[in-house]
Parts: C-alpha cells; sequence; structure tokens
C-alpha cells in the first residue's frame, strides 16, 4: 500500500508547492494589464502553438484587444470562437449598408484612343512615373490591375482596357481606392446604383475629343435631377447618394452616356429587401 | 575540458535537436517566420531549457531515484517545466520588463516546446552528470537556436521570391528542413 | 454534430498534422515506417481520448489559475500509463517509439483540444472529438509512414514491393527524407482537401 | 502629324548591354569542358554516358514541370543543362542510371522547382542531388572506378583512404597526380588544374570573383597546415587537401554559384571561409571523408543572414557627415 | 602616365554614340507656335501671369514663381496667348501649357537672339553677390543637365553650410548628347565668365571644371579659355558613365563623398552644370531670362545628328522637319539620353528647359524585355554607382515588404539606369527602384 | 469566467489532481511491472538461445554477471553442462565506436571458445549501411573463428575481416565487440581452471 501512496504524496508535494508558488507569484509580482487581454486569451484554443505568426495565444490576444480586429486570425480556432470574441470586444460590423467600389471611367479601347505601347512593369503606379496616361484621356483607368491585386475577395478583373468590379464579390474593404494612382475608385452604397462613369475635369470639346464617353459637364442630368442629387462642378457630374434615388432620369438624358446605372433587377430585389 | 567541447559540439551539430531529434518541431515552424522573433525564442529557450536541465536533473537525482520511482518522470518533469516557465514569466514580467518585453512573450510557447522535456530526459537517459545535464542542455539549446536562426534567414530571404503557391508556407518550410537535415548528416560520426 | 463531416473534416481539411501543423515532432519522428506511424497515432489517439475525457468532466471544477498545470498533469498520467503498458504488451514497439512516448504530454494537439474543446464541452462531445482528432492524427502518421517505409526500404507492413537486392532511396527513413515527405505530403494533402471542398 | 504607330513607352534606362542569363548559363557550361575532357580522358566512354544521361535527365525533368506544370519556365536556358553536368561532375563514372534518373529528379524537383525555378533556390541544386546521393546510395556513391582502369576495379578516393586507412595509405600518390587528376573519384573531383584553366574565363568575364574561391581553397589550406604541421604523422599536409577531393570543383563552381552564394563583399569573404571550415571540420573529425558538399549546403542556408548582416558599404555613409 | 580621376564604386561603359560631337551648333527658323509648359522645375507650381488673348514680348513674365523652391517662366519670342491647356509633356506627364502663336514664324531664331546680346553687358562688376542672385532667380534659370532644381536656390545655402569648393559639370556621360560638349567648344569664354560669376558668390572659392577625356577639343577649349582665370582648372576625367551625377563628380574630383540623404552642400560643394552656367552669364550680363537651350538631336533615324539651339515651346514636330525626321518610322523617340531619358508619346510635345537632347530611334534600335527571374549575378551591385544591394532592394519592392533599412538605400538610388543596364536577366530594376521609391513616399 | 477563487480552493484542486494521477499511476506501475521486467528479460533470452545454439544440455543463469575487459563491462551468461563444466557463454558488449556511437551485441562462445554466433541488442547504425552487419553474409565470418588465429581487425586494418561495403567503422566497431567478447570468454575459462 506504501509503494502507491508515496507517489501521491510526493507528486501532491510537488503540486502544493507549484500550485501555492504560481499563485503567490501571481499575487507579488501582479502586473496590471487589460483585464480584456486576459479574457480573449480565455476564449482562445490555448493552444500556444504559434501557427497565428504570434508569439503564443496570449501575444496574440493582445494584438486582437489593441488593434480590434482578428486579422490575423487564430487557424486553431473555429468560428464560434473567433464570433464570441468579436462579440465580447464588441466588434460586431456595423449595421450600415454594405459599401461597392465603383469605377469613375468608362473609357474602354473602345471609347478612347491608345495612345501607346507600355512596355513597363504592369502597375499602375509604376506606368505613372513613365507617362501619366496611357489612352487619348488622361484621367482614365490604366487598366494595368494595381487595383486588381489589391483586392482580397478575387472582385475585380480588367477588361478591354478597364476594370470591372463585381458587386455581388466586393466587400466594400476599401483596399482598392488607394490603389489606385489616378483617384478614380470610389465606393459607393450598395444599393445606389447610378454611378458617373467619368472623371474628366477638362471642359466639355476637349474632353469629348479625348473620349466618346466623357462627361462634358453639359448641366442636363442636372436639370433633369428631381432631387436634387446630381451636380456639375468642373464639367464633372458628381452624385450624392444620400440623395440619388435610382430613377434612371440623368441616364436617360445624358448626351454621352457618361452615366449609367447598373444591373436594373438588382435594385429591383433591394427594393423589396428594403421594405 | 575535450570531453566538453565534444559535448557542445555533439549537440549544436551532429545531433541538433531539430534536425536529427525531431525536437522542439512546432516553434521551428511557428515561430521562424522573422528573425527578430526567431532570436528572441532562442533566447528564451536556452535560459529556460538550462534552467530546466538543472532542475530537473535535481528531481530525477534527489527525489526519483530514492524512493524508485523513475516511472512518474514524465509526469513530475512536465508539471516542474510548466510551473517553472510560468513562475520566470511572472518574475520576470514584474522584475524585468525590458528582458520580458525580448524573451518573456516567447515563454507561453516554451511549454509544450517538447525540446524542453525531451532534452531532460535524454540527460537522464545519457547519465549525465549535474554538469554535463547543465551544459548539454544549454548546447541543445544553442543548436535549437542555430536552426531556428538559419531557417528564419532563410524564410525571409523566400518571402522576397516566387515560390509556387501550393509549396509557398509550411510546404516548402519543410523541404528546406529536409536540406538543412541532409546537410547537417554531413557531421555525423564527428562524436562517437 | 454531423459526425461524417466532423470526421471528413478532421481526417483532411483540419487535419491535425497536414491542416493545422500541429504535433510535427512525433509525426516526423516516428514514421519511418506504417507501423511505427500506426503505433504512435494509436498511443496519441488513446491519450487525447481519455484526456478530453477527463477535462471535460472536470472543466468545471479545475480553477481557471492553474488550469494549463492541471490539464497537462491530467495529460502526463494517461501517456505515463500508455507508456508502461505499451512496455508490458508491444515491447518491441515500445522500443522504437521509445523517447517520444513521454513526449505525447507535449504534443501540441493534446493541449489545444483540451484547452479548445474539452473544458468547453460536454464529455460526450468531447470523447468523439478526442476519437475524430486522434484518427485524424494517426491516419496522417501512417500515411506519412506508409510513404517513407515505400520509398526507403520497399516494404510496408512486411509486404514487399521488390525484392531485397535491389537499391531502394535510404534517405527516406532518414531524417532529411521525414521533413521532405511531410512537405510534399502537405501539398497532396491541401489538394485533396481543395478537391473535397470544392464538392 | 498623324502618328500611324504607336510610341513605346518605358522606364530609362532604354538600352542594354549583350549579357544574357542564357549567354552566361552555356559560357559556364563550355568553360567546364578542359575538365570534362580530362574526365572522359581517365574514365573514358563512362565518363561521356554518365555526363550524356545526367544532362538530358535534368533537361527532360525540367522540360516536363515546364510542360505539365504551367509555370514559366524556360528548360533551355541552360540552367538545367549546368545543373546536370554539374551533378555528373559530381558522381563516380560508373554510376548506374537509375542513380542518375533520381539524382535529376531531385536536383531539378526538391533543389529547384519547389523554390519556383531559376533563381529562386536557396541552395544548390546539384548539391542537394549529390548528398541525397551520397546519402542514399551511399554504396554506389562510395566507389570510384580508378582512372584508366578498363575492368571496372574500384578504389577509394584518396580522402577516402585517407579516413579509413590513415596517412600511410597515400605514401604512393604524389601530388602531380592528384593536381592533374591521376586519383580515383568523381567526374568533377580529378583534375584541380583543369577546373582552374575554365575558371580561368569566368574570371576573366567576371561570372565569378576571386573572393570566394580564395578564401575557400585558403581556408582549407591554413587549416590543414596548422594540423599537417602539429602532427604531420596523422594529418595530410596542405597541399593534398586542397588539390583532392572536391575543393577546387567547389571552390570555383560550386560555391559560386550566383544564385545560392552571397551578394556582398563581405558577405562572400565568410561564406568562403564557412565553406573551408566545414569542409575541414568533416575531413578532419567527421565520419565522411569528403565534406565539401555538405559544406557548401551549409553555407547556402546562412547566405540570407549574410546577406542582411554583412551589406556592402553604401556610397555616402561616411562617418561624421 | 597620369591616372585620370574617376568616380567609385560601379560605373559602366556603354558605347558613346556620340555622333553629334563634329557638328557645330545651328540655329533653326522660329516655330509658327510655341507650347510652354507652366512647370519647367522640381517645386512648387507657378501660378500663370497671362491670359487667352494676351499679347506677350519675348522676355515677359509668363508665369511666376511661388515660392523659394520655384522658377519663372518667361516667354521665348513675341506672340499671343492662344489658350491654356493640358498637354503631353515630353515625358509623359499631361500638364497645363500655355499656348502662344508666334509673330514672327519663319524667320531666322538666331537673328532675334543676337539682337539681345548685341547691347552692351551690365556694369558686372558693380554687382554684389545677393544682386547676382537676384538676376539669376528672376531669369528662371534651372538646372538644365536634367533635375530641373531651381538654380537660385542651388547657389543660397543656408547659414551654417561653408561652401569652399565649386565643381562645374561637364562630364556629359550620357551616350547620344553632345550639347554641353558643342557649348564648351563655342563658348568657352562665356562659360568662363558664368564661372567667375558664381566664384564671386562664395568668395572666390577654388573652382574645377570636370570634363571627360573622350572630348578632348572641349578639354582644350576650357583649358585655353580658364587660363588667366584665377583658381579655375579644368579637370580631365576617365570616361566613365554617370560621371555627370553630383555625387559621383564630386567623388571623382575631390574624393570627397556626399553623405545619404545629404547635399553636395554638406560637403562644401556646388555644382553647376555648364549649360546652366552659360545661362547665368547671359541672365546676370544681360538680363535675358532662360528661354533657350542647345538641344542634341541623333539616334539612328536621323540622317545628319546635330545640336540646336530652341526656344523653349518647341513642338517636337517642328525639330523634326528641320531634321528631315519621318515620324511614321519613329518607335522610340526619347527626350534625354537613353540611360537616364524620358520616353514620349505625342511629337507636339515642346521642348523645355532641361530637354537636353531629342532621340529618335525605329524598330530595330528597340530592345524588347522580357524579365527573367534574378539570378542574383551581382553585376547591378556591381555597376551601381551609389553602393546599392539593387538584386536586393527590388526583390524586397516586389514583395511590398521594404525593411525600414532599406529604405534608405531605396532612395539613395540615383536612377542612373547602370544596373538595368548591365542586368542579364532583363530586369525592370531602375524602374522598380522608382516604384520602390514612389512607393515609399506614397507612405510618409 | 469565474470569480477570482480562493488560494485555497486553488491549490487543493491541483494538488488532488496530482495526487489522484500519481496513485493511479503507482497502480499500473504496480501491475505492470512484472509483465516489462518479463519483456526485457524474454528478449535477452531469445538473444541467448539464438547464440548459444547447438549446445545441448546446458544451464545458464537468469540473470547475467558482470566483468570488465579493457574498462568496458561485459555482462555475460555462463553456460554449464550438467557437472557444472564450462560450456560456453554468451556475452552482452558495448562495441565501441560505432558509426553512430557505442551499441550493444552479445556473442556466444562455445566451450573451445569458438564463435557460434552473434546477435545486435540495440543499435542506432544507419540503416542500409551500418545495418548491413545484421546480415547473414557479414555475420557468417565470424563463425567458428577463435581469438586466437585469427587477426581482429577488419582487412583496411591490416586484419583477417572483410567489412561491409561502405560502412568500415561499423564493422570495425562490430570487431573489437567480437574480439572483447572472446576475451572475456579467456578470462572466464583461465578462472575456471584455477
Amino acid at each position: 500500500m506504501f509503494e502507491i501512496i508515496l507517489p501521491g504524496l510526493i507528486l501532491g508535494v510537488f503540486a502544493l508547492i507549484s500550485a501555492s508558488g504560481l499563485y503567490a507569484a501571481s499575487k507579488k509580482f501582479y502586473v496590471y494589464e487589460d483585464p480584456r487581454i486576459e479574457k480573449v486569451t480565455d476564449m482562445l484554443p490555448g493552444a500556444n502553438c504559434g501557427g497565428c505568426g504570434f508569439a503564443g495565444c496570449a501575444a496574440f490576444a493582445e494584438n486582437v484587444v489593441t488593434t480590434m480586429s482578428l486579422n490575423p486570425t487564430c487557424p486553431v480556432a473555429d468560428e464560434a470562437q473567433l464570433d464570441r470574441i468579436a462579440e465580447f470586444l464588441g466588434m460586431e460590423k456595423a449595421v450600415t449598408e454594405k459599401q461597392v467600389a465603383s469605377l469613375m471611367c468608362n473609357g474602354t479601347y473602345d471609347h478612347s484612343k491608345t495612345m501607346m505601347e507600355y512596355t513597363g512593369i504592369e502597375d499602375c503606379w509604376a506606368a505613372m512615373l513613365v507617362t501619366d496616361t496611357t489612352k487619348s484621356c488622361a484621367f482614365s483607368c490604366l487598366g494595368l490591375g494595381s487595383c486588381v491585386r489589391a483586392c482580397g475577395f478575387d472582385a475585380m478583373r480588367i477588361e478591354n482596357g478597364i476594370v470591372v468590379i463585381d458587386d455581388e464579390k466586393c466587400t466594400g474593404c476599401g483596399m482598392c481606392v488607394p490603389a489606385c494612382p489616378k483617384n478614380i475608385l470610389h465606393m459607393r452604397p450598395y444599393s445606389k446604383r447610378t454611378t458617373v462613369t467619368c472623371f474628366n475635369t477638362d471642359k466639355g470639346a476637349d474632353a469629348r475629343k479625348a473620349c466618346s464617353v466623357a462627361c462634358i459637364g453639359c448641366m442636363k442630368c442636372e436639370k433633369v435631377c428631381e432631387d436634387d442629387a446630381i451636380h456639375v462642378t468642373n464639367f464633372l457630374a458628381k452624385i450624392n447618394y444620400d440623395k440619388c434615388t435610382n430613377c434612371g432620369k440623368c441616364v436617360e438624358v445624358c448626351p454621352t452616356d457618361a452615366i449609367e446605372i447598373r444591373g436594373e433587377e438588382v435594385i429591383a430585389h433591394v427594393a423589396a429587401q428594403v421594405v | 575540458m575535450a570531453e566538453m567541447a565534444l559535448l557542445i559540439v555533439g549537440a549544436i551539430f551532429v545531433n541538433n535537436v531539430v534536425f536529427t531529434k525531431f525536437l522542439g518541431i512546432c516553434p521551428y515552424m511557428g515561430v521562424s517566420k522573422k528573425l527578430d522573433t526567431a532570436a528572441g525564442m532562442s533566447m528564451a529557450v536556452a535560459f529556460v531549457l538550462t534552467l530546466a536541465g538543472a532542475i530537473t536533473y535535481i528531481v530525477q537525482h534527489y527525489v526519483l531515484v530514492p524512493v524508485h520511482i523513475e516511472y512518474m518522470q514524465t509526469i513530475v518533469f512536465i508539471l516542474v517545466i510548466a510551473s517553472l516557465v510560468q513562475l520566470v514569466e511572472i518574475v520576470m514580467k514584474k522584475t524585468a520588463p525590458a528582458l520580458y518585453k525580448a524573451l518573456g512573450i516567447y515563454l507561453p510557447l516554451i511549454t509544450t516546446n517538447c525540446a524542453i522535456l525531451g532534452i531532460a530526459i535524454l540527460s537522464v537517459q545519457n547519465d549525465f552528470d549535474f554538469l554535463q545535464t547543465v551544459v548539454f542542455s544549454f548546447a541543445s539549446a544553442l543548436g535549437f537556436g542555430l536552426a531556428l536562426v538559419l531557417f528564419a534567414g532563410i524564410r525571409e530571404a523566400l518571402d522576397l521570391r516566387q515560390v509556387p503557391k501550393a509549396f509557398a508556407g509550411a510546404p516548402i518550410a519543410m523541404i528546406i528542413a529536409g536540406i538543412l537535415a541532409m546537410a547537417f548528416m554531413g557531421f555525423a560520426g564527428m562524436v562517437k | 454534430m454531423n459526425y461524417a463531416d466532423k470526421f471528413k473534416k478532421t481526417f483532411f481539411t483540419e487535419n491535425p498534422v497536414t491542416g493545422l501543423l500541429l504535433g510535427l515532432c512525433p509525426t516526423l519522428a516516428v514514421t519511418s515506417s506504417a507501423e511505427n506511424g500506426l503505433g504512435m497515432g494509436l498511443a496519441t489517439t488513446f491519450v487525447l481520448l481519455m484526456s478530453n475525457l477527463v477535462i471535460s468532466l472536470l472543466r468545471n471544477i479545475i480553477p481557471n489559475r492553474v488550469r494549463i498545470p492541471a490539464y497537462i498533469v491530467i495529460i502526463a498520467t494517461f501517456v505515463t500509463v500508455v507508456d508502461l503498458g505499451l512496455k508490458a504488451t508491444l515491447y518491441d514497439l515500445h522500443k522504437t517509439l521509445g523517447l517520444f512516448i513521454p513526449l505525447i504530454v507535449v504534443n501540441c494537439i493534446i493541449l489545444g483540444r483540451a484547452e479548445a474543446f474539452a473544458s468547453k464541452n460536454t464529455v460526450w462531445h468531447s470523447i468523439v472529438d478526442g476519437i475524430a482528432n486522434g484518427l485524424g492524427f494517426t491516419f496522417a502518421l501512417f500515411i506519412l509512414g506508409a510513404i517513407r517505409e515505400i520509398l526507403g526500404s520497399g516494404a510496408i507492413l512486411g509486404f514487399r514491393f521488390w525484392p531485397e537486392e535491389y537499391r531502394t532511396i535510404l534517405l527516406f527513413v532518414l531524417a532529411p527524407g521525414a521533413f521532405i515527405t511531410l512537405g510534399f505530403m502537405l501539398v497532396g494533402m491541401n489538394k485533396i482537401s481543395k478537391m473535397l471542398e470544392g464538392k | 502629324m498623324e502618328v500611324n504607330r504607336l510610341l513605346l513607352m518605358d522606364s530609362s534606362p532604354l538600352g542594354r548591354d549583350g549579357d544574357s542569363t542564357k549567354k552566361i548559363m552555356y559560357t559556364v557550361i563550355l568553360t567546364l569542358l578542359p575538365a570534362l575532357t580530362v574526365s572522359v580522358w581517365m574514365f573514358g566512354w563512362n565518363a561521356v554516358r554518365v555526363l550524356a544521361l545526367t544532362s538530358i535527365f535534368t533537361v527532360a525533368v525540367e522540360a516536363l514541370i515546364a510542360r505539365f506544370v504551367s509555370y514559366r519556365i524556360d528548360f533551355m536556358d541552360g540552367s538545367a543543362l549546368l545543373t546536370g553536368i554539374l551533378l555528373a561532375m559530381n558522381v563516380p563514372a560508373n554510376a548506374p542510371w537509375w542513380m542518375l534518373l533520381v539524382g535529376a529528379l531531385v536536383a531539378v524537383v526538391i533543389g529547384k522547382q519547389v523554390f519556383g525555378g531559376l533563381g529562386q533556390n536557396m541552395f544548390n541544386p546539384a548539391l542537394v542531388a549529390r548528398v541525397f546521393l551520397l546519402i542514399s546510395f551511399p554504396v554506389e556513391m562510395t566507389s570510384w572506378p580508378l582512372p584508366g582502369a578498363v575492368d571496372g576495379t574500384t578504389g577509394a578516393t584518396p580522402l577516402g583512404l585517407l579516413k579509413t586507412e590513415g596517412l600511410g595509405a597515400l605514401a604512393g600518390t604524389h601530388l602531380t597526380d592528384l593536381a592533374l587528376g591521376q586519383v580515383g573519384g568523381s567526374l568533377g573531383e580529378v583534375s584541380a588544374l583543369a577546373l582552374l584553366l575554365g575558371a580561368l574565363v569566368l574570371f576573366y568575364k567576371k561570372y565569378i570573383t576571386w573572393e570566394i574561391p580564395v578564401t575557400f581553397i585558403g581556408t582549407v589550406f591554413v587549416i590543414a597546415a596548422v594540423f599537417n604541421g602539429i602532427n604531420p604523422q596523422t594529418y595530410a599536409g596542405p597541399l593534398f587537401h586542397i588539390f583532392t577531393g572536391g575543393v577546387f570543383l567547389g571552390a570555383l563552381y560550386m560555391a559560386t554559384d550566383m544564385v545560392t552564394s552571397p551578394l556582398t563583399f563581405k558577405g562572400k569573404l565568410l561564406f568562403g571561409f564557412g565553406c573551408g571550415f566545414f569542409t575541414m571540420l568533416i575531413r578532419l573529425f567527421g565520419s565522411f571523408p569528403e565534406g565539401v558538399s555538405f559544406a557548401i549546403l551549409l553555407m547556402n542556408a546562412v547566405v540570407p543572414l549574410l546577406d542582411k548582416y554583412f551589406p556592402d558599404k553604401r556610397f555616402g555613409m561616411v562617418k561624421n557627415g | 602616365m597620369l591616372q585620370l580621376k574617376s568616380f567609385k564604386p560601379g560605373g559602366i561603359h556603354p558605347p558613346q554614340q556620340k555622333l553629334s560631337a563634329g557638328a557645330a551648333i545651328t540655329w533653326g527658323a522660329v516655330p509658327k507656335q510655341l507650347l510652354i509648359p507652366v512647370q519647367q522645375h522640381i517645386g512648387k507650381p507657378c501660378k500663370v501671369l497671362v491670359n487667352k488673348g494676351d499679347a506677350v514680348k519675348r522676355g515677359d513674365l509668363l508665369a511666376e514663381s511661388t515660392g523659394f523652391i520655384s522658377s519663372n517662366v518667361h516667354a521665348p519670342l513675341d506672340g499671343k496667348v492662344q489658350k491654356i491647356m493640358r498637354f503631353p509633356l515630353l515625358g509623359g506627364q499631361v500638364r497645363d501649357v500655355i499656348q502662344l502663336t508666334c509673330n514672327d514664324a519663319g524667320t531666322p531664331y538666331r537673328e532675334i537672339v543676337e539682337k539681345d546680346y548685341n547691347d552692351q553687358p551690365v556694369d558686372i562688376d558693380a554687382l554684389d553677390a545677393s544682386e547676382i542672385r537676384k538676376k539669376i532667380a528672376a531669369a528662371g534659370i534651372v538646372g538644365m543637365g536634367g533635375a530641373g532644381f531651381p538654380t537660385h536656390v542651388k547657389l543660397t545655402p543656408p547659414d551654417g553650410k561653408k561652401i569652399d569648393t565649386l565643381l562645374i559639370n561637364g562630364a556629359e556621360c550620357e551616350p547620344y548628347i553632345t550639347a554641353d560638349h558643342r557649348l564648351m567648344l563655342e563658348y568657352s569664354r562665356e562659360i568662363i565668365q558664368g564661372t567667375r560669376l558664381l566664384q564671386r558668390l562664395f568668395d572666390g572659392v577654388p573652382v574645377f571644371i570636370g570634363i571627360e577625356d573622350n572630348k578632348p577639343d572641349a578639354l582644350r577649349a576650357m583649358d585655353e579659355a580658364a587660363k588667366e582665370a584665377d583658381m579655375i582648372d579644368v579637370v580631365p576625367l576617365k570616361t566613365q558613365y554617370p560621371q555627370g551625377g553630383e555625387k559621383q563628380l564630386i567623388k571623382a574630383i575631390l574624393g570627397r563623398e556626399v553623405p545619404s540623404k545629404g547635399l553636395p552642400m554638406d560637403v562644401g560643394v556646388v555644382v553647376q552644370n555648364v549649360a546652366t552656367v552659360l545661362a547665368i552669364r547671359n541672365a546676370v550680363y544681360f538680363d535675358r531670362p532662360l528661354t533657350e537651350r542647345v538641344v542634341t538631336v541623333s539616334g539612328n533615324l536621323v540622317g545628319q545628328p546635330g545640336n540646336i539651339v530652341l526656344p523653349i515651346g518647341t513642338p517636337v514636330s517642328t525639330v523634326m522637319e528641320q531634321f528631315d525626321i519621318d515620324p511614321a518610322r519613329v518607335r522610340l523617340f526619347i527626350s534625354g539620353g537613353p540611360m537616364m531619358g524620358r520616353t514620349s508619346y505625342s511629337f507636339e510635345s515642346p521642348v523645355s528647359k532641361t530637354t537636353s537632347a531629342l532621340l529618335f530611334f525605329d524598330e530595330t534600335a528597340v530592345v524588347k524585355r522580357e524579365e527573367n527571374p534574378c539570378i542574383r549575378c551581382g553585376n547591378c551591385i556591381n555597376a551601381c554607382p551609389m553602393g546599392l544591394a539593387v538584386a536586393r532592394l527590388t526583390e524586397m519592392i516586389i514583395a511590398n515588404g521594404i525593411d525600414p533599412a532599406a529604405k534608405e538605400a531605396v532612395l539613395d538610388c540615383i536612377e542612373c539606369g547602370s544596373c538595368s543596364y548591365v542586368c542579364p536577366a532583363d530586369r525592370r530594376l531602375v524602374h522598380w527602384m522608382r516604384l520602390g521609391k514612389n512607393i515609399i513616399r506614397r507612405e510618409n | 469566467m469565474a470569480k477570482e477563487e480562493s488560494v485555497f480552493k486553488v491549490v487543493l484542486t491541483l494538488v488532488l489532481i496530482a495526487m489522484v494521477s500519481a496513485i493511479l499511476l503507482a497502480w499500473v506501475n504496480k501491475i505492470t511491472r512484472e509483465p516489462i521486467e518479463l519483456n526485457k528479460r524474454a528478449e535477452t533470452k531469445r538473444a541467448v538461445k539464438i547464440v548459444l545454439r547447438g549446445l545441448k544440455n546446458i544451464a545458464y543463469p537468469e540473470f547475467p554477471e558482470e566483468m570488465e575487459v579493457d574498462h568496458s563491462p561485459v555482462k555475460y551468461f555462463k553456460a554449464v553442462g550438467i557437472r557444472g563444466v564450462l560450456m560456453g557463454g554468451a556475452f552482452i558488449v558495448k562495441a565501441p565506436n560505432g558509426f553512430s556511437g557505442d551499441f550493444e551485441m552479445m556473442v556466444g562462445v562455445d566451450s573451445s571458445g569458438l564463435i557460434i554466433d552473434t546477435y545486435v541488442l540495440d543499435h542506432k547504425e544507419t540503416p542500409g549501411l551500418g545495418d548491413g552487419m545484421l546480415k547473414e553474409s557479414f555475420k557468417e565470418q565470424f563463425r567458428g573463428k577463435r581469438l586466437a588465429g585469427t587477426t581482429w581487425m577488419v582487412r583496411k586494418d591490416g586484419g583477417d575481416i572483410d567489412a561491409i561495403t561502405a560502412a568500415t567503422i561499423t564493422s570495425r566497431a562490430f570487431t573489437a565487440g567480437v574480439k572483447r567478447a572472446l576475451q572475456a570468454f579467456e578470462r572466464l575459462k583461465k578462472e575456471g581452471q584455477k
């Protein structure tokens, strides 16, 4: 019997030393840190595997709490755990409407003239170091795909010389906006589908010479809009999405097709949902 | 003296913890993305491994052996190591915040670094005396650090190269480890 | 819980070894043959199952502050049980697995599952989780061991593919071969996982 | 003025000199000709067989990858061929075909393509293959045909003799034999002078620089001299050590491989030193008779650290402004 | 034999191609219209002073500098402002230009210019340093070597920066370009006059005129002209590209190394290009603003390569007519030299203050470059005059992971093109470095 | 998360868990001790049977005895005949300086000092190379040899033993181990004659 009790006692002593030691140490050497860090650490799998790139779960939790972001994420935790952490930190997604990126250019190869053969690095910023534009319009999309590479959701592609955005795949993260050296990518609410597809601020004639679907600043849209949602400044129409109702009148009157309304059936669908 | 030198060379090169003993692979894969972290982890491991080597030696020879409960080695060692790591972490955090910043964050990872327990058990199996155990533990940690830092350097450089998508990340890391293990086999036979 | 799904997950997409890269030390160290891989896998499965079971039973009793030491003690207990048990029954296998039996303690899979799952779920679910993860681990080890054994010694589980006089690629049963084979296996498993997910 | 052809737009500079990757690769291959000629002269048709097989295998494997793994590869850019030839120079002349095939597979796949192909690899592909073969097929890789032996008799290399039987066994070997290649060994290990001859062209073309070869061979020389000085009964002389084995092939052709050697001056010096140091460490104390390939592989792994921590002095990095 | 001076590290030896070295400077006719870029310098943009329909006289101020680092733009000829519009400039940027219809279209340009210089020069000995600086600033002079940095700024070092040496840059290391070469031959006396003016600005510091040894006639002429001048020495330099880079020139002649991120004035040096010196001389002696420059016209499509004086704003198409170049055959059109010059896509683009050469090439001269993987041969590093690890830096830029230490190095790049020139893998190293600089600037 | 736990509870739980674990282990150890011992002994016994095969009517002790040859411990099972005559022995020796360190082997010797067979107990030699010593072709040459009349060195060193191809070092260690065992037997024999 003794040979069975003795090990029990010895390990018990070890455990006693270690537990009381740890307890005492944690009291004596107490250091304040954000209590949420510990809470988040608790919510993590605690494998301390380092798979997230941080040195252990606590370090990861600290990053989560300080940056308020679950990116990079924990490869071990499952969805539910991550959700719980997000909920605990109050990081739930805002209930505002999803934004999508839209291109303020329609300068396809058909609409504007290609002026040169650019043979440099396939990147819009790199191209901008060599030339301001590759087409007849100085404001147009270069079509070299810097935004496509910035998009982490496979929502963009280059087609016929300009970038095409898939509204469904776009998550509204906005990474593409600063990736564009021409500054022609803007965010708009998902349901507001009317866009001015031009960014040319040259005078009408010059703009028209550069691109067949350029906004010439003729003011027709401004006049026809009943909601005071579209205004022309610097020979360029701009839509105020707080006011736009997708009525489509501006699209009809635009003489150069510089205003576009995207997928009308989708609008109906969205409208139905809103109601 | 020569014996000690052999022990050290053996632990670092010939029987490298990572490449020939397969110990500490998880942190080896996990903490080797950046050189800074790799270096920090190496130092933390060296510290804890040496300390753990010494303490487990005492536990083994003054507790386990006298009462004939060698079979409890695993459970006692791991309890000691886990408590030790946590204790070091708590104490360091308070008394040496600078050091904690540099090493402390790697400490939780060390509990699950099998190199610590592995080396402790190996020291016992090899019948090392106290000094040998300490030297062996420290040298093994150096070997681990060498592998980690070498590997981190390679991975940093690899980030700049065009590794095929299918191989990027863990697979290429494994293959590199394989090639390194091959290269380390050149040291075979150096220490009898 | 959808069991079929759960098992598919732990075998492929979230396989502890090839998906989450956990428990790599034993994976690499003992897979010089399919048999060793199988043995190590099953030993780990046993520990995983038992520790999951006990920890989920005690999950409301163990105080938070000593959670980790407590879990480790529980895990270490079962590891020692396996160690002694194997020695008593399968002595030869124990000899080859050697050092790595005690190291099951620090296999991240076990502590990981204890923390992530068993400490938060009911006993029954924890048992299923333990078995699934253990078998996933075993599966990976077995495959890896099989590949290495076939390439490195031309045989698997005693069955020879080509006569003993023929050369085999020795490297595969040695340390470098373990890393290289696992590297390629990760690629393969990723491909399979993608195919499974694609369906 | 209407322009009917579009002008090119690109970044400066718009001119270029005539060098190309292909040209470099094929030049290196050409400079290997003297050494290859010597080995064919020594080992006869067997050498030709090994050379042809490895070349065909490596290029074929690369071609297959180019064909089936949709990855941009020009398998005729000479890099695969060069790897093949270097691999051939690292195996014995009587190597069986299947071993060469395994070697080619390892060199191209594990040594190069898994990293992303030309220029992306961290380790010298030919050496990865050589070490792989050495570990996998030790018997085949360590029985060397003797030069001029038609009957297929095999023997150990001078280094092998030194390792297994001590210095006494080398009594009959003259330094001139070593320098000219009248000893057993792999195709490329045999003639140091022929290798040097080819490498002179590379120096002239500036495809290789002096730092790595000189520090590599120099380190081997110095370490060997020190040990020989301490105990001439046990340790062979420095000239023996630099002329035997793969030191010249390694120092001139393998360690200087552009892709896997450091970029910086100090890095190169340290790299060469490390290669020499580990070579001698393994030769003197390890159980492998030859350490050149292990040493270079090891140092390949250190290259990123060397490049990072031993940068060249930048213009304008002057003290006190 | 005396070892000629040159710079270290790096440097390359591209073929000289100085086809127009023997062609004396010519003068064309006044073009029908000029397109005068509103901004031709580095720094703050100018404010346009004229409106559509305004009549302007040669020398009138068209656009005014708006700050210290800024530079005036003057009307090169009499005419009427037609329009102010966006227009592609040489080098591909689309910027505002002032369209001017010339009154004297067709008359020889030389006559108009020479009228100005027939007057008595102002009494330069009566001028003090600040007046000279003022005149230079008013004349809108910018660095004519290519960078276009406002000259008066360079000549006004901040307090505490002691200038002890003045360098005149006559290296002209770029292939093809001979404009400075011809200026040194034909206007050596005037250049020395300008040099002495500059010397006065810095209390008579010693002056070295650096000229590469591939221009022996220019060396002789300048030596001759500098004979009676005090403390002005002509230094022959071993031909090596990019000898004309400021930092390289200082290193070659004085052995001093401008610190990273620093300027020549940090080592007590001011460097001026010979063309700029001539412009300074004209501005101070005759109060003439900078409205014309000598441009080399060359390339394999040019039958008679030459050097021509052009009023700023001359559309390239006018020059092409004078040199009988068939636009339909042009495939590559470079303003500046082939190493650092920029491509352009419109023959209507105007010549500016910084246009040193117009080069026209057909299809045969074009090297189509496909980027191959880097084989780490190190050629780029050996060629880099700034001692940069180009291969590593570009790797980082491509992978979008420029580490902090590397950022400084990237910003040190002078874009001389040596690395790309020697790269066997045809990598667009300079373009990547420029992109890297751009990324770093965007981050800040 | 639970509220602040008391010291008492924290320490007690851990101690309890530890004690229960330890007691469990002690119990497992108790019931497995015997089978483990048996397993260990069974292996040695199996080896002894192999290396002493062909010897009839012998007895050897349950546990080996120990002596020292060249400062290295040698364990041995003395095989005695019916009348207590020394009929041979099984010697467990350390083969020194193998490729991967020392390895343990057993050598069986008959009464006249001839080797019956060899058996490697535990080794770490390179698979495919050093483990050639487990092959019949290698072991065969030792059988029937005795200490005298053979130069116990590999051929390369001027001895009579054919080394395993490409594994000279292993062969050397093996040969030295065999020699050690034979010396041990000679000593045993002398002691017996005294």
